[in-house]
């Protein structure tokens, strides 16, 4: 069993045009930086991207939307980025905006073999239009359906070459539920250690959801907003 | 004299009881943080997947990977917990989080809250702002009383596209506090030396003003 | 904010006859024993205990059984108890056996706040009757509720002083979801530790869902089947 | 001569491939372990929360803290890894375990398998069979070709209660090896010695014989 892959390029390998992928990371806050800088490189196009936030102008996610690499962003938040507004107003790209708990748990269902669930977020918004309405001990919720993706890309802090991985801080975010809910699982890593390195009971995402990992370079770990105490 | 914002969010700390679990959205909100009264616990969470935020670091304390939910640098506290999003979320539609500050657009008589999208100009996305609503049980709205054009936020219903449904419980503005229940505004206090006249002529939507509305405490 | 509890018995002070109470731990590893055994202790009766197992005859919930405190299980799979048959076979004790996936995530759904979810297991089955039955993707699955506790009580390795909890190897099996999914959430520790000398990265469960703690003495965990390498 | 259930563990572990999440089942299926082919890689996972469990520990190293679905004191390899219950069964829910191994009292000629009660008698409870058998996209079931009294466990239809329905994709027994498919039980290998004959008299279902049926290499 060979998990580990030489760098970002060889592990993405087989993501052709019209694939739909779900990239890890809230804002900037880990996101799979080598991946994407080999996605824009590969110059696959027409991706359904899903991922919470849609990157700057210049980083992350930015960066495939430039090379109009991208067709559909699915997210919760995309008020950070010109060019992708852009795009939006021109009709060159769709965009379906869901509720970020939501946009999380579906993918988490994915996850879990769970097909679909119901949940309050959207009740009685234009969210809510199309989908079944549900009433439980006395609340509404609307049913809402799991979220699969062709590849996940996450980026973690350490992981072995079993595909065990942990994350850092704040950075776990979306890339968890994203591990596991890709039909082929992509980990880049600051630190890829022998099977056996990692405290089985630190591991934030058991190596059975990843397929392919590799150790990630050059990580700039942008920040978006550098807010300091005075 | 109207409250500014540092006077909206010092009002609002006042909600704040010993152990909370609190989420404060951005903006006025973030600010609320700065007046937990001393020798309390208040744990915030961060819905990027935190518990137990703390102030913004020191220069040399950044770390990159630890950010909030708006996307600023912070740091955590002893005894805070990181997780991931679906985690943070769960706890949010659990019910698990004591008191939920945010700001809007609008808020309806009925407790309905528009705080996302203008239709025609730039749509950003609601963020968590959807399931915080349709969750939370303890709801403060903190916003300016009236709109860049004057014009009332506390209206009989929304005209902007509605975030959740009846769920806003109480609003601090510029001028007062107010309770939403029975389908109308309930003044509870008046800004310091905010008249009931004024408050009325700025509510458009149906307000409650009992024989008595004390002044807030500067 | 104080929720360090002295022991056992004061920190179960409300639990009274007629209570619902999730337990926590899979077969023996891991199970509440300073808890239950206050439990047998005050007395409390017509009690419905949620827990994978019912424990062996002498010891986990197999002491609550012998006094008759326990009005109802739900459960998977309640093999290893005699007084168990006994009861039951008298109709002295009612019993819901739920298939143990379903199980573990209708608890998980109470600690996620959504009500109801879809799952395979059980489909043309026993379990399945009285369900709603729905197709997705060409497969059928049932609808299951969320799964609601008044009291949880679970056992970690070690806690802290604001509730936050981490496991040892394979004792984590329910506890954590029921953990999640109590009113009020009664964890007992075999090492109480101050706010803060837990990595936050390492945590399994976050203090936000544990009401009351204390630091349990006298663990025996008990092995039922004590299997060696020859 | 019939397998005996080292021999029906034995070929079982031929159906294993170099990198399988594999989840066996109490009984004969935990016994799959002992054969796994040399440079090979396969992970075992427990449903009571692990991932790379490893064999029984030495006196020694038993750990309380540390057991498998059986209740059995275990070990863990390096590269496993612990979770909990609601973490096991999603990933087996999703199609992440590539085999799963069981025991059975009857199967059925479409693939419905019953193992988790006899009415009248005690029931135990289903533990994690009913979830498993729902979910995993490759199942083989172990067991006896016929019962105590001499019935055939292959069966046109279980008459016990069912554990799942049009699941079971295969069958080794002590009499061979059975492909379920198009209603009826395909014959692929006879154990060593034992004639068609005696697996047709045996075999209660419809079963298909093809023209050739090699003998199981011993």
């Amino acid at each position: 069993m060979n998990k580990v892959f030489k760098d970002a390029s060889s592990a993405i390998f087989d993501i052709e045009s019209g694939a739909t992928l779900m990239l890890g990371g809230f804002g900037l806050n880990g996101i799979p930086e080598n991946l994407i800088s080999a996605l824009v490189q590969k110059g696959a196009s027409q991706l359904t991207c899903i991922s919470n936030n849609a990157g700057v102008d210049d980083f992350g996610i930015g960066l495939m939307l430039k090379t109009k690499q991208v067709k559909k962003m699915i997210s919760s938040y995309v008020g950070e980025n010109k060019e992708f507004e852009r795009q939006l107003l021109n009709g060159e790209l769709e965009v379906d905006l869901i509720p970020q708990g939501t946009l999380a748990t579906r993918i988490a269902m994915a996850g879990l073999g769970i097909p679909a669930f119901y949940t309050p977020a959207g009740y009685g918004t234009e969210v809510a239009e199309g989908k079944e309405i549900r009433e439980f001990n006395g609340k509404m919720y609307l049913m809402e359906h799991a979220l699969h993706a062709d590849f996940s890309l996450v980026k973690a802090w350490k992981g072995d070459t079993l595909g065990n991985l942990v994350f850092r801080k704040s950075t776990r975010n979306f890339s968890v539920a994203m591990a596991k809910a890709g039909n082929i699982t992509i980990a880049e890593v600051e630190e890829l250690v022998p099977a056996g390195e990692i405290d089985p009971d630190d591991i934030h995402v058991p190596g059975i959801y990843v397929h392919r990992i590799f150790q990630g370079k050059d990580y700039e770990k942008r920040i978006e907003k550098r807010t300091v105490q005075l | 004299m109207a409250l500014d914002k540092y006077g909206i969010a010092k009002r609002i700390a006042k909600e704040l009881q010993d152990g909370y679990y609190v989420n404060l959205g951005i903006g006025i909100p973030t600010l609320v943080s700065n007046y937990v009264p001393e020798g309390m616990t208040i744990m915030l969470q961060s819905e990027n997947g935190m518990l137990g935020m703390g102030p913004y670091p020191k220069e040399a304390d950044i770390d990159a990977d630890l950010i909030n939910a708006g996307k600023e640098t912070v740091t955590i506290l002893p005894g805070g917990a990181f997780f991931d999003s679906v985690e943070s979320f769960g706890m949010i539609r659990a019910g698990k989080i004591n008191l939920t500050v945010l700001g809007a657009m609008e808020v309806a008589q009925n407790g309905d809250i528009a705080s996302w999208k203008i239709p025609g100009k730039m749509v950003k996305g609601m963020g968590g702002a959807m399931d915080l609503v349709a969750s939370a049980k303890n709801i403060i709205v903190a916003m300016q009383h009236t709109n860049r054009e004057g014009e009332s936020k506390l209206l009989p219903q929304c005209n902007l596209p509605l975030t959740g449904v009846g769920c806003v419980t109480k609003i601090v503005t510029d001028l007062g506090v107010f309770e939403v229940k029975d389908n109308a505004f309930h003044l509870l206090e008046r800004a310091p030396g905010v008249s009931i006249e004024e408050i009325q002529s700025k509510t458009a939507g149906k307000l409650f003003v009992p024989d008595f509305v004390p002044e807030m405490e500067a």
